[in-house]
């Protein structure tokens, strides 16, 4: 049997079956577990990779698992938005390896709760891979369950002071926003009898009726993934989550669980574009706002923190602002540049958090003022923290340049240069933390003697660190690539929009 | 527009559920009454999505032999079954963690635990 | 001060609901998108093509299989996710058997022991046991004919265990859930899904087909069946451990 | 004729490396001044070898990375280009000397000298620096490096300094950027290999409004009224890091900047019919005067040097913006005189100061007698400055006030003069308090400061005297400057 | 299905919807809101989903409140 046209099936498939033997190969011994994610991981990566190599070849492509084609069956559908689970399946087979000693230097890790911690990240995984190339709402749904389900348990798991509260406050708003996701499926399910993304989308174009129910869900969906997203005001649980978090589990939920927000975005603009139904100049210029404001927001509290794990947090609310308002600025500059900021940015902050992590492993300290000097001590781990924090400003030739740059130019395609400026003094006030960071880390001397006495970080977390550093500079070097391979599908989401 | 919503007086109902629950989340400082709420807006979404799919005289979609139709839809009830078993998924965790909460600050109310933070 | 917020907020929310309600169908409409569309066919050639005269069965199992296969995951995810926040530092005498979420005696037990139950309850559970175990097997086996299934089954079953431990104690529902057998049981859902599935692809080329040829009607009632015995066990394993780890905690 | 060549990247990439090798191998001292003098010698003979083909009109590219769409990192080595770096890379090597002597007790010597060399990498990035973005970033890159440096004694005010000196060029460089997005967006390149790129039919507001993002963010770096806040703070650094600040990097590349965006990207032809210009001019011209009476009052001798440099910044930027070719030849040259002179002068200062630890002009009474060659380096350079013949600062002079008559506008004449007549008031009074004031107290011996601090500074007058009398030789820098001129006059 | 069952129905549903709303009891909030569930099932059991109901039966009006009941339990059983 070939397996050609079932990756797409067995990628869903590959991290949930892991999922649940991993409890299964915990029995056998204390460090299974970590290899048993380990190789689900490599193998989802490895279907991951020929998923994106088949989309290369033929474009989009669709599987439907039982045989019955939409709308009667779950369709996957793998499109150029969809080659995102490259990055997830990247960045979490390096959070499982950077996992193996990081867990060590958690208490409550040592009293059993490793197997569950790489179950939920596998099963995290799996949710985003499920949520991303699904073609139907309410298989969306299912999935997005299955992702915030095990986010908020990874959130807790950590056994930080505040842990479990910002776990619940997580769980809290997203379930909320869940619902909200679930009462606009509903809403869309009354009015076109149809499930399928594809099929809504073509029953909605010249649709007859009333066409209040459409509006409402438009709302809903956008409300409840931009809290997914984190976007302004909605993003209130994200700090604290992100930062309470066990660093490897920072990097998942930051680089990739809050992406799933903005690529529920693009899915409801393919059905409301491609329907044409209303006029969605409003609906973007609230985004394009609210963008602003997180990107402004969020870059203004991170510069405030002196905690380095919940400066991050803020920085990720900040570039959840820009890949709103790229893709709230409906140019074809803008939502390319927002598009592959969804990629970049999983990298950039994966080596952010990683980067972080290790420090964290090695010293116990996490403020800047603790950290002095911690360049010195530990010299890989703090260029690839570096490396980063550059990309993450957006410094050429590095990984966050072009998609901002794109960004920037979509705003001025749009005719609104006001947010190009945002956009630009947002990066910059991101520059001043980074310089206070890289100030405090190489140029003043050490207070606590960990620090200055620390090593650098162990292999395990060494090399995840430095593989997505270079990853940035890689994917700044070759910024053209994913340019060019996303066009086809933002050409496509905005070919109703004519131009 | 009233005659229209008398007409689908379980939407009608189910809003108002919804609303219900969305006040339950947001005015009470008890995390538990938090996520009685919650569920009250779960069940809400439910009754709205099982009303989706009723039919005027209609049977249940299940065909033994002596049955006729109409038959209701059986997609909105196949998604109310997995709605109900993502609900108590969610609640089973909520819990668990307002009960860690408990343990670490010795109190479950949201301003209390604003100020412990 | 948030009492008059969330009142606002609510009376927010449920104009535009209102008036997206308003827009719908008329409920209970026959020729509502929903009954017209995609429906008509499940409600017309589903019992033949899914194999279940109940089409919420043959919907939920067969045309949209990967939702029940996500379905399973979701409360399995939760299950987990209850371990994981739960296994917690007080229990010192902790090693590789604790992984199996099996109930440990802890200090938290010792505060709270088992509430005392009436003896007329007690009777009554234990009397009723059997039968609500027969009616499970029954709503799980004839899920496919009757209202009911394997999730439904599986939370009688989770329910009735959950029962029986308030009154029995955990000392005495403790050997059902066996350490060695227990993270089987855990996953045993998702993994007959995926057993079901491969089987399925193995057959018909895509993952989780069923066999529409009559000649293999038998095998696809066999697979249907696994499936519900499948997640009416993972679903009641998951449920009574969740509500174990819980009262442990 | 444009020739690819790695040169214009080598020459950024060997100061580049140098740091590199200081930074990672810096802790010996004999190896740490192995390096920078190495790296600084082979630089200057990179940049000097483009120079025979550069005077006859060959360009030297070098694309490093193309992104997309022409948004990519390249080095282009044009005359402007590299009279730039001409000028930087030489001077490299004499505050190498002079800092190696500077700061032979100084503790952090191997922060200092790699971000020295890093400094120096980027300011010859900016001058071969292909298109906006590539400048921009080296742009950047000059910021940052140099802040290690203005903070380098960690003292309370020096961290404020450094920080103004942030918050000053972080938020320029941000409208340098809005700037090239808005280029790139108005014309689909962001090249500086033309004479001009934008084009009229982009509408005269949104020209307005891009000339205005660039000149500001470039005009925060050359420390144009009323954005100069930062610079006399700076003078808490290190007296080499203060010359290479005013001489050599920072204030220059803002100039420079300035330049490029008048002559490579929006070009002579554009600007003379739009007037942006005059107000720029205006700016200018009140800059220097200012500047130049603040400078009177200041009794810190650096601080005065400090209000002197921002004074003759202006002089480029008066010139550029006058749009004529004598003019253009001025603001070119001028990256030359001032550099040199003003250079010397710091020199001076920070060889007065370490070897008699004054800082003050009261104090300098008599010094002449003491440090005779120092003083004598001093003097060359303030009759530079004041525009007496046969000097560099001259050459400006001449040109700009031919510009002027050129372009009919008299009253620059007047600006020059009257800036001639300030620096005298500035500059004289040292001299003839060093060399005709008796010392108070007993007069001091002669004691001249140690070699690596007088013979640097005793080039660099050299070159003073060099520039002002050797406009007319072929082959010297002023025949770069004109190759420069044809270029952007299309002539 | 009669007119006025549905809309007992329904009203009782919004009443022990405001009830769990205002107890100050959480176990009486979390006994009411099992009642709530019964209802729920009752109702769905007349819109002709019978295999729903008896999902909310067991999941939404059993387990869901042994769990509310195990979490108050452990927790507090007074709203402040």
């Amino acid at each position: 049997m070939h397996l050609w046209p079932h990756w797409l099936a067995l990628i869903v498939l590959t991290p949930l079956v892991g999922a649940a033997l991993t409890p299964v190969v915990a029995l056998i011994d204390r460090r299974t577990p970590t290899w048993w994610a380990l190789s689900t991981m490599t193998v989802t990566s490895f279907a991951a990779t020929m998923l994106v190599l088949r989309i290369f070849h033929e474009g989009p492509f669709s599987y439907v698992p039982g045989g019955w084609t939409a709308p009667y069956g779950i369709e996957l559908h793998f499109d150029e938005f969809s080659a995102v689970v490259g990055v997830i399946c990247l960045v979490g087979w390096l959070a499982v390896l950077f996992s193996s000693r990081y867990t060590d230097s958690l208490p409550e890790f040592a009293r059993g709760r490793t197997p569950y911690y790489y179950t939920l990240l596998l099963l995290n995984c799996g949710g985003m891979i499920g949520f991303t190339v699904t073609g139907d709402l309410f298989n969306l749904f299912v999935f997005m369950e299955v992702l915030s389900l095990s986010g908020y348990a990874l959130v807790a798991v950590g056994g930080e002071r505040i842990a479990e509260m910002a776990a619940f406050k997580y769980l809290l708003m997203g379930a909320i926003s869940s619902l909200l996701v679930l009462f606009a499926i509903g809403f869309l399910y009354g009015i076109t009898g149809t499930l399928n993304i594809a099929d809504v989308t073509a029953r909605l174009h010249g649709f007859e009726g009333p066409t209040a129910p459409a509006a409402v869900a438009l709302g809903m969906l956008v409300v409840g993934f931009a809290t997914k997203a984190a976007v302004f005001p909605l993003h209130v649980w994200l700090p604290d989550a992100h930062a309470a978090a066990p660093s490897p589990v920072s990097a998942v939920l930051s680089g990739l669980v809050v992406k799933v927000g903005v690529i529920g975005m693009i899915r409801v603009y393919r059905i409301y574009y491609g329907s044409g139904m209303f006029d969605l100049t409003v609906l973007n210029l609230v985004l394009i706002w609210l963008g602003a404001i997180s990107i402004v927001m969020g870059a203004f509290f991170a510069v405030f923190q002196d905690d380095v794990k919940l400066m991050l947090a803020y920085s990720t609310i900040s570039n959840i602002g820009y890949i709103v308002m790229g893709l709230g600025l409906a140019t074809t500059y803008g939502v390319i540049g927002a598009s592959v900021h969804i990629f970049n940015h999983a990298l950039i902050k994966a080596t952010l958090f990683f980067a972080v992590g290790a420090i964290i492993y090695r010293t116990g300290y996490r403020t800047l003022t603790d950290l002095r000097g911690v360049g010195r001590a530990m010299p890989l781990t703090a260029v690839a923290l570096s490396v980063g924090a550059i990309s993450i400003v957006g410094i050429p030739p590095t990984a966050g340049f072009l998609c901002k740059w794109y960004i920037a130019l979509g705003a001025f395609q749009a005719d609104r240069p006001f947010f190009g400026f945002v956009l630009i003094f947002g990066a910059l006030l991101i520059f001043i933390y980074y310089i206070r960071m890289v100030n405090a880390f190489y140029f003043r001397e050490p207070v606590h003697a960990e620090v200055a006495e620390a090593k650098d970080a162990p292999v395990s977390m060494l090399l995840p660190t430095l593989v997505l550093a270079s990853l940035c500079l890689i994917m700044g070097i070759l910024g053209r690539v994913p340019l060019t391979f996303i066009e086809p599908g933002v050409a496509r989401l905005l070919a109703p929009l004519g131009g | 527009m009233l005659t229209a919503l008398w007409h689908n007086i379980d939407y009608v109902a189910s809003v108002v559920l919804f609303c219900i629950g969305l006040y339950v989340v947001i005015a009470k400082n008890n995390l538990i009454k938090k996520f009685l709420g919650l569920n009250i807006m779960e069940t809400a979404v439910f009754a709205f999505i099982i009303a989706l799919g009723v039919i005027e005289d209609g049977q249940p979609p299940i065909m033994t032999g002596d049955a006729h139709g109409p038959f209701a839809s059986p997609l909105p009830q196949t998604l109310v079954l997995t709605g109900i078993v993502v609900a108590v998924s969610t609640t089973a965790l909520a819990l668990t963690l307002i009960i860690r909460v408990y343990r670490r600050f010795g109190t479950i109310e949201a301003d209390e635990l604003r100020e412990l933070e | 001060m948030r009492r008059p917020i969330a009142i606002s907020l609510a009376f927010l929310a449920a104009v535009p609901l209102l008036a997206g309600v308003a827009g719908l169908p008329v409920h209970g409409d026959p020729s509502a998108p929903v009954h017209t569309h995609v429906s008509a066919r499940y409600i017309e050639h589903g019992v033949e093509e899914a194999g279940a005269s109940n089409l919420v069965t043959g919907v939920l199992l067969n045309y949209r299989g990967l939702d029940a296969a996500g379905e399973v995951t979701v409360i399995f995810t939760a299950l987990i996710a209850v371990l994981a926040v739960l296994t917690v530092a007080s229990t010192r005498d902790a090693d590789a058997s604790n992984h199996d979420g099996r109930v440990r005696r802890s200090d938290a037990d010792r505060r709270h022991p088992d509430h005392p139950v009436s003896p007329i309850v007690h009777f009554v559970v234990r009397l009723i046991a059997p039968f609500t175990a027969l009616y499970a097997a029954y709503v799980i086996l004839h899920g496919h004919v009757t209202p009911g299934g394997g999730f439904q089954g599986g939370a009688i079953l989770g329910g009735l265990f959950i029962a029986l431990t308030m009154v029995l104690g955990k000392e005495r529902t403790r050997p059902l859930v066996r350490p060695v057998l227990a993270p089987w049981m855990q996953g045993a859902a998702v993994l007959t899904f995926a057993a079901v599935g491969a089987v399925g692809a193995l057959l018909t080329g895509v993952y989780l087909g069923f066999p529409v040829d009559p000649s293999l009607r038998i095998v696809r009632d066999l697979m249907l069946i696994a499936l519900e015995v499948g997640i009416a066990l993972g679903g009641a394993a998951v449920l009574a451990m969740i509500f174990l780890q819980m009262e442990a905690s | 004729m444009e020739v690819v060549d790695i040169r214009p990247l080598l020459a950024p990439a060997m100061s580049f490396a140098c740091a590199g090798m200081v930074f990672l191998f810096g802790r010996k001292t004999h190896w740490r001044r192995f390096w920078m003098l190495s790296a600084a010698t082979i630089k200057m003979l990179i940049v000097l070898s483009m120079l025979p083909g550069s005077l006859q009109g060959v360009v030297y590219t070098f694309d490093l990375v193309d992104f997309t769409g022409g948004i990519g990192l390249g080095f282009r080595a044009d005359a402007l280009g590299m009279f730039f770096a001409l000028v930087s890379s030489s001077l490299w090597v004499a505050t190498t000397v002079y800092a190696i002597g500077y700061m032979r007790e100084d503790e952090k010597r191997v922060r200092f000298f790699g971000f020295f060399a890093l400094c120096v990498s980027t300011t010859v990035g900016i001058a071969f620096a292909e298109n906006l973005l590539t400048f921009f970033l080296f742009y950047e890159m000059l910021t940052i490096c140099t802040y290690p440096l203005v903070i380098h004694y960690e003292t309370p005010e020096a961290l404020s300094a450094g920080r103004a000196y942030l918050t000053y060029t972080l938020i320029g460089g941000a409208f340098v950027l809005v700037g090239t997005v808005m280029v790139h967006d108005a014309t689909g390149t962001i090249s500086l290999g033309h004479p001009g790129i934008l084009d009229a039919g982009i509408g005269t507001g949104r020209l307005g409004f891009i000339f205005g993002l660039l000149v500001i963010g470039f005009a925060t770096k050359a420390a144009l009224m009323p954005l100069h806040g930062w610079l006399p703070r700076a003078m808490v650094a290190p007296t080499p890091v203060s010359a290479l600040l005013h001489a050599v990097a920072v204030v220059k590349a803002g100039a420079f900047g300035i330049v490029r965006t008048v002559y490579n990207v929006f070009g002579v032809d554009l600007l003379d019919g739009l007037g942006f210009t005059l107000p720029l001019a205006a700016l200018a011209a009140f800059t220097i005067i200012t500047a130049s009476v603040i400078a009177i009052f200041q009794d810190d001798l650096k601080r005065r040097l400090a209000y002197s440099t921002i004074s003759q910044i202006s002089y480029i930027v008066l010139a550029a913006s006058m749009l004529t070719p004598f003019a253009a030849t001025a603001a070119i040259v001028h990256f030359a005189n001032q550099a040199l002179a003003k250079i010397t002068m710091f020199f001076v200062a920070g060889a007065i100061q370490r070897t008699t630890g004054k800082t003050n002009v009261h104090e300098l009474a008599g010094i002449g007698h003491q440090m005779p060659w120092t003083m004598g380096a001093f003097t060359v350079a303030s009759l530079s400055f004041i525009g007496m013949p046969l000097f560099a600062g001259f050459i400006t002079k001449w040109y700009i006030s031919l510009g002027a008559l050129e372009s009919g506008q008299w009253w620059f004449l007047l600006v020059m003069i009257t800036s001639s007549l300030l620096n005298a008031a500035y500059f004289l009074p040292i001299v003839y308090l060093a060399f005709f004031k008796p010392a108070r107290g007993a007069a001091a011996p002669m004691k001249e400061a140690r070699p690596t601090l007088l013979v640097p500074t005793l080039v660099c007058a050299i070159w003073v005297i060099a520039l002002g009398t050797t406009s007319e030789v072929a082959g010297m820098p002023f025949s770069l400057a004109e190759a420069a001129v044809r270029f952007v006059f299309r002539m | 299905m009669s007119l006025t069952f549905d809309i007992f129905l329904l009203l009782y549903l919004i009443a022990a919807a405001l009830v769990v709303a205002r107890a100050k009891d959480l176990l009486a909030a979390s006994i009411v809101f099992s009642s709530y569930g019964l209802a729920l099932c009752l109702l769905w059991q007349y819109r002709g989903a019978p295999d729903v109901a008896m999902t909310e039966a067991a999941v939404g009006a059993g387990i869901t409140t042994v769990l509310f009941l195990v979490a108050i339990g452990r927790t507090t059983r007074r709203e402040k």
